[in-house]
């Protein structure tokens, strides 16, 4: 019997370890979903199996059986309906449940304790339960924050809060494995589990909106880490190989995503905001920016996109660079157009010396106003090295310098990513109102250097 | 000491897990990151053999623990399902597009 | 309805102000009247028949000047026949440097916009004949070098020995400049430029074109992005580095200008003495006094074996492209004047140079003082 | 020692077949005396000076053919003279095309090698004069096209409107055609060729041109890579292809040769009446007949607006370059004449036609009954 | 005590995996194999520890301790004299001292066994045995034929032999095992270690020289699994961690060098010789092939690289990227010259066309005369798509149509790579004698995608 | 069956080790296929652990034993001298080079 559990467990860890494998792979990810489901099933299975020569009461059995069901069919229901866009607030969501799923595991088997049990079993559950309730909180405030139902609260006061209140939750367990705390080991539970829940939304509440999918990767390897824990408690393999995976790998994934978005963690965590690099104060837009990887991805799903060159494109001398992208998309599909403002660059006809020069066919050379009426047919417009010949102040501001000369409407499209090194002014030396778009992101960074990690990206997809 | 020696086999296992783990996903690439991420979520909710454990050894009489069982397990399940079915829609577009 | 007449071009010029395509959406979109002088755009192939189709009517000389609101043409052409009261001259009549050619248009009590004077701003740019023309030019003067030009332009490496990539220089990168610049380029040229605007650089090195710095530029921040004179020790600086580069050059082409002012002189005779022979000289400032002492404009002239063509009008020669490019630029300039006021805008008021025969234009009142 | 003398080219002719550099190797490597007519290369700016310093002697014209072994000219430039027994000419004749010009030589006994004639060999490559003038003349045909061209090559998207590139056909794809397309590819041009031999596809593609096939064509293997003549089915079908493209097209160059033979018709007078205004020919193949109806050799004219340019000597154009390429060629080609017995020399038996005024070279036995 | 020990195998373990890892990383390979030195010599300073409480006589110690130092003197020896060009056979020659360590360990271990031994050790000692005595001989005969010493011979009987053999090695124990064979365990030891020492040399015997590389890696793997199984023997930890982690990625890095080679593993174990894509039997050349990383490799230690463009750069349109690798050199501080030939392409300045196009420097365009003399001083020359103008015949066989052509005298150059899709001719159709030479490698596929290779992994070095 | 359950913890251990062994080389970018193999023939001198052990076991008498021992061990020692010193002189090459 116990072999067959054991074989069954190994099974199953095995597969979270082949799932995770192949799921940081784009060929295999899809693949390796399925995989860590199926070791998933087994897993649950075999646990249930054991309630056969364990002689557990049928109430006990209807009562799982019922909460397995009813959990598996909302969360498939859930999943199905949630918009693509929405992905990064669902898994917050779900990684609460965990969390949640965690801090009850920990309070029920920590009052249920008899007197004898050790100190190591007692840290053990003081540690699964207090993990459990920080990614618990902290993973609804996360959520709220994404769905736009929270906003961004940044004081001095706050990060100071929430540091004191971690020194507690440091505290209070030492102080009472020393016995200077004379409560019961419930109490401290219930204690601990109170004070974390708290510190679960302190954690959050200060960090930018758009730091959240970091935020979310970090609370999810938390959640791996209260599974380890509650593993440890049932010395069950598989829950904590489990959670030791999702720890190590979400604290790895946590760092990777703050690399590929130029971010340290530690500026993450105190909440400190991202600004362009040559952004100086005097603009006061609020921009979106985007990562390279992201762009990548965005244009892997397109199948029309257009590039508009501009005056940056020379300087990058990225000309021939941005024909490899053409290329490498149109291999996949993608129908890709040039579209040529009639002033870019500074001098008429320079985007056409560059678009030459990189022997990109004439075919895909689009002018301005033969497309302006269907800009929305893209899905995805890179804004490469331009500027002003895609303000939107040209159309709407009638105070503007600009306004007047006509545009292309990028702003129409239903994404566009502007590259550029910084938040400087284009030639006319006015602010650009496209960045405060909605479907408008920056990709900061010489056109040269961002195109060609673009290519990177894409090529792995 | 005596610690380590009573417990190598765990503490191999513990460190060969954590590295694991890492070793696993350290070459992901940017794309991959939220699906990833929802995928080790998913993983996560095995936190549900622990709480279909704890069920087996409540007192059927202990209803305060029972239902407090019963929303772990419930949550624990709806990680799962939610976290599994969340990842593979986003991986389905992986598929649709055939690289080169 | 306002009546517009168009005008026919002195001999040597084949460029129109306006072709058939533009004619026809004055007269639908702006719903004017369009007289013609007969022969119009024969130089290009454009017979009377294409305007007429257009809803131009053809018309004689005398009667177009005395029917219509607006005249258009290219050039100054109006010698005191009668006119119309209140006629209003749209053209290219380079009058700051020319204020003599005023008389006759204020005897008439005329009005006039000179296109040249259009301001540089973002909004009138397309309009701006200046660059339009500007940018052919540089074009065609690395054509027109390639064409006398007794060498090749780009390196061949042949069996029977290599022939090194000609060395162009450009002076001067504004719009002719820089298209010349590109041009060289891609015939495959060693190509460097100069220009006083040391933000031209930039401009330069973005065409993969090497940019000769010279040190101490002073910069003047209301000149609206032309040149402004500068001072001795610069000027001398200067000097002798462009002459260190002209006699590097196999070809040099001088763009270089200061609006209203005589063009600067930049390429001495001792200078075009260090030449090789065979070299070429192509002067776009020779209208305003050239950027070459031993230019004579509009004439080509062989020193010591190195051909010297100077010619502010290269455009002309590519009749057909720059027809295309001006009548869009006077149908803009057009649909502008008959949609605004002059009060409004900043764009009539800053070409506008004659109004009712009285001058209106704030450059004017010191120049026509030294006429 | 051998002497050998340079005459003076005809007056039209600015090129040299030796410059000073290689006069001085000639004197220097292959110790021969050189003899040359005064004023040999004053149109190119070379003194006298320059060729007695290199160790040449200036001297008359009666005096140098009397006392050389060898005359060096580009072109057929001897009227019967009295000349030292056994001279031997040295030039590019065009002989097989123009085979009356032998008499004066087989009178008087002289022997001939005429490198137009030299097989196209791998080894033969630096003395190829054809390839060397075929280059330049491909490169000066779109330069000469640019300037004659009322447009503009490259595409202009400007604020006022946008300047199409020129559509440009290259006929025939031989050394003097695939460096006219490299050269309007850069230039930004839009470029079509077209080849009976379907093995320049290749060679057309690899310049980023498009390739017009034909399909069917018979390819001969002992042509040396030369063209055949071809079937009537497959001229049809080619002049319909050619023709639909000649009409979309604001250029056309023509470079489609058969050695020896005249010069294929390819573009017709229907097709060209299908041109617009404005547009330009250049016919490379003028002296063998010209690829177009109506080219007139060594001239332009003016067709219905359309610029029709004929001339097969075009690298004239280009004397500095096309000397210096020269000037190796006959180099190589005399220290190889030098160097090696006739009997031994596939390149030297190729090239000659006259030995001691006698008819030594096989593919004028035809020819000569014919005149 | 042991918990110690315990300790210290548990270090060394875990510093022989950070070791693994950081090798396979350009940046810490060197670093990485320090932590793994020190690892080992951790795990050899607890073993020898064990000694003094376990009171070994003297003897045995004096006997191990000069052992371990004429090994390592001997080994650091070796390892200083060895050309780096002779690397890969001195590693075959280190691996077979392991094996052979394998080897005597199996045989003294196992004649010493009593009779009570369970069968799963037996079968662990004739495993140990085996894959030992295979990795012994193998090795040396690898050896043999890296440096020289030893000619390929690929007969069909010979393979036919060694399959036998390897059928003997299977059968035998299997037979004993089930008590068909009526002999002493030690015999048996004996017999299976005298068949797998013939079956290494059978073994490696067919294999082409040119596979070698690969088939060491192999024998590495077997070596490692040797020392597992070993480590099995003596319950130790550290052995059987180390032993699993050389098997485990000698076998991943075998099948990853067959990929980067082009090479399936199965083929090259049967000793199929490699030809080009489009070599016809027609020609009969003995030619060497490269790989894209291996040119990376070379190119990343070359001081000065010359490249030799032809009408194959044209074809493949390669000039961009071709400009691409030259800047990632310049930034390596590696000189860079283009040597143009002036009949390279098809028509006079063909390459000069293509390489204005992709905006290179005149400066670094050289012409044949002006380097031809001092070719030596070029460390590697890439010959991108040019066929006849590098061809030596043109120099020394008087019979070639090219004879008399002046060439680039690429074969002078201390390395030449030449970048050709397959065996095809240039365009005088004749046979290129540069690629007989020992100096000279070609890389096979369009240039195009073999220059973006060689960029991607020159960028990791 | 039964040798599961007992052995459990060597699969995992096993199964473990073979893994990391994969996967922690997976990435080698094939210019380090050389080094790293070196690497790896090195570490897999940690055989030598096993000589010692049978050096100390061997009865001081049984002198073809020692003898044999004696060279196994020898063996061993060359073989992770050699390695981890042929590594490292491979690998300084790596070093000499400022990458970008
Ligand atoms: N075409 C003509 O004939 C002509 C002549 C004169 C003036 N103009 C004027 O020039 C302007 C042309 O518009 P445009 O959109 O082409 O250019 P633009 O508005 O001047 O903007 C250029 C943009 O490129 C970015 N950039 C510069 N270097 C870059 C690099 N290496 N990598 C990435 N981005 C880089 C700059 O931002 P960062 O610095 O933040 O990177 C800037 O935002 C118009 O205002 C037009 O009126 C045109
Ligand atoms: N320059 C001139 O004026 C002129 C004119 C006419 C003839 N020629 C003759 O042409 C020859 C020129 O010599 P060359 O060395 O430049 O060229 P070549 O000898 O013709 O060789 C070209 C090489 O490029 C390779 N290749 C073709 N496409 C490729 C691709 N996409 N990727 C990689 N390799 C490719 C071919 O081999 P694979 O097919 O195996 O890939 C071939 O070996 C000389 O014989 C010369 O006499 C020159
Ligand atoms: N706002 C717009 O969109 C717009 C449109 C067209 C042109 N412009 C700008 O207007 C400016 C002038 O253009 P342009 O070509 O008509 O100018 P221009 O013809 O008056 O002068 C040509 C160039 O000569 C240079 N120059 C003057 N004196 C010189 C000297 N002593 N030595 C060297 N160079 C000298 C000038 O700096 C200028 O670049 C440019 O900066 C151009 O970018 C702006
Ligand atoms: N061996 C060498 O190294 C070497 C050197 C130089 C040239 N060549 C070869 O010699 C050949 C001829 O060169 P060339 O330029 O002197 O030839 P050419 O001047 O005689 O002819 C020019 C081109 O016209 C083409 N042509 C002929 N009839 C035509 C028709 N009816 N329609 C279209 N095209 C037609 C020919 O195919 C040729 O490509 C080429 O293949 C060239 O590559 C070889």
């Amino acid at each position: 019997m116990t072999s067959l559990i054991g074989l069954g467990y190994l099974i199953s860890t095995f597969s979270f370890l082949i799932g995770l494998k192949f799921m940081s792979s784009p060929k295999n990810a899809a693949k390796g979903n399925t995989i860590a489901a199926i070791g998933m099933i087994l897993a649950v299975l075999v646990t249930i199996f054991t309630a056969f020569y364990e002689n557990v009461p049928t109430i006990n059995l209807i009562i799982t059986g019922t909460a397995i069901l009813a959990g598996t069919l909302l969360g498939k229901n859930i999943s199905d309906k949630v918009e693509m866009t929405k992905m990064p607030q669902l898994i917050s969501f779900f990684n609460a449940t965990g969390g949640g799923c965690a801090l009850i595991l920990g309070l029920v088997e920590g009052s249920s304790l008899d007197i004898s049990t050790g100190i190591v079993l007692k840290i053990v559950l003081v540690i699964g339960l207090l993990t459990g309730a920080i990614a618990f909180t902290g993973s609804i405030l996360a959520y709220g924050k994404l769905a736009g139902k929270i906003k961004d609260i940044r004081t001095k006061s706050l990060v100071y809060t929430g540091r004191s209140i971690l020194g507690l939750i440091l505290l209070l367990p030492i102080l009472y494995f020393l016995d200077f705390l004379p409560i019961e080991f419930s109490t401290l539970l219930y204690l601990m589990g109170g004070i974390s829940l708290i510190y679960g939304i302190l954690f959050v509440l200060p960090i930018g909106g758009a730091d959240m999918p970091v935020v979310i990767s970090l609370l999810n390897s938390i959640t791996g880490v209260a599974t380890a824990f509650a593993g440890f408690v049932y010395v069950n393999k598989v829950m904590i190989a489990g959670g030791i995976f999702v720890g190590a790998a979400g604290l790895l994934l946590t760092v990777l995503m703050c690399k590929a978005m130029n971010r340290s963690l530690l500026k993450v965590l105190a909440g400190t905001f991202k600004k362009g690099k040559n952004s100086v104060s005097e603009s006061e837009q609020i921009i979106k920016t985007i990562s390279t990887s992201e762009t990548a991805m965005q244009l892997s799903y397109a199948k029309r996109v257009a590039i508009i060159p501009g005056y940056g494109l020379a300087v990058a001398q990225a000309q021939h660079i941005c024909s490899q992208l053409q290329q490498l998309l149109e291999r996949r599909d993608t129908e890709v157009h040039y579209i040529i403002h009639p002033v870019a660059g500074r001098m008429p006809g320079h985007m056409n010396v560059l678009l030459a020069e990189a022997n990109i066919d004439y075919a895909v050379l689009k002018e301005m106003d033969e497309v302006n009426d269907h800009m929305d047919l893209y899905d995805m417009v890179l804004v490469i090295g331009a500027n002003d010949v895609v303000n939107p102040a040209a159309e709407n501001d009638e105070d503007s310098p600009v306004y007047g000369m006509p545009i292309i409407k990028a702003y129409k499209s239903q994404q566009v990513v502007v590259m550029k090194r910084g938040m400087s002014k284009g030639y006319a030396g006015v602010k650009n109102d496209l960045f405060d778009l909605n479907n408008c992101s920056l990709l900061f960074g010489d056109a040269k250097d961002s195109l060609q990690q673009i290519i990177n990206q894409l090529k792995l997809v | 000491m005596e610690f380590i020696s009573t417990n190598l086999e765990n503490i191999y296992f513990l460190i060969f897990s954590i590295f694991i783990g890492i070793e696993v996903i350290s070459n992901v690439p940017a794309i991959l990151h939220t699906p990833l991420m929802s995928g080790a979520n998913a993983i996560s909710g095995v936190i549900m053999v622990g709480a279909i454990i704890l069920m087996f050894n409540i007192e059927p009489t202990d209803y305060l623990n029972l239902t407090l069982g019963g929303i772990a397990v419930f949550l624990g399940a709806l990680n799962i399902s939610g976290g599994f079915f969340t990842t593979g829609r986003m991986l389905k577009m992986f598929k649709t597009k055939t690289s080169k | 309805m306002k009546t517009l007449g168009i005008l026919k071009e002195p001999n040597q010029e084949k460029r129109v102000c306006l072709l058939p395509s533009e004619v026809k959406r004055l007269t639908n979109e702006l719903e004017v009247e369009v007289k013609f002088e007969s022969g119009l755009g024969e130089k290009i192939g454009i017979s009377d028949e294409a305007y007429v189709e257009a809803g131009a009517i053809s018309d004689d000389q005398t009667e177009i000047l005395l029917s219509s609101d607006i005249i258009c043409t290219i050039h100054h052409n109006y010698h005191g026949q009668k006119i119309k009261e209140g006629l209003c001259f749209v053209g290219i009549f380079n009058l700051l440097y020319y204020p003599n050619r005023l008389e006759k248009y204020t005897q008439n009590k005329a009005d006039i916009f000179s296109l040249d004077l259009l301001p540089r701003s973002t909004t009138a740019q397309s309009m701006d004949v200046l660059s339009s023309m500007g940018s052919l030019s540089g074009y065609k003067a690395v054509i027109k070098a390639a064409e006398l030009f007794g060498g090749s332009m780009p390196m061949f490496t042949t069996a029977a020995g290599t022939l090194r990539p000609a060395k162009v220089l450009v002076i001067g990168a504004g719009v002719a400049g820089l298209q010349a610049i590109a041009t060289a380029k891609r015939l495959g040229a060693v190509v460097e430029a100069f220009d006083v605007r040391s933000s031209a650089g930039e401009d330069i090195r973005s065409l993969g074109a090497k940019f000769i710095e010279v040190p101490g530029y002073k910069e003047s921040e209301n000149a609206g992005g032309y040149a402004v004179v500068q001072s001795p020790e610069y000027l001398k600086k200067q000097k002798e580095l462009i002459n260190h580069h002209i006699s590097l050059a196999s070809i040099v082409i001088g763009t270089a200008n200061i609006p209203g002012k005589k063009a600067p002189l930049l390429i001495e005779k001792s200078a075009v003495d260090n030449m090789k022979s065979g070299s070429v000289i192509i002067d776009l400032a020779a209208e305003q006094g050239g950027n070459c002492e031993l230019t004579v404009n509009g004439e080509l002239i062989d020193y010591n074996g190195i051909k010297i063509y100077g010619n502010s009008h290269l455009s002309r020669e590519l009749p057909e492209s720059a027809s295309q490019l001006l009548s869009n630029n006077y149908f803009s300039f057009l649909s502008h004047l008959l949609k605004n006021d002059l009060e409004n805008s900043p764009l009539l008021k800053g070409c506008k140079v004659l109004e009712k025969g009285n001058i209106v234009h704030p450059s004017f009142e010191s120049k026509l003082e030294t006429t």
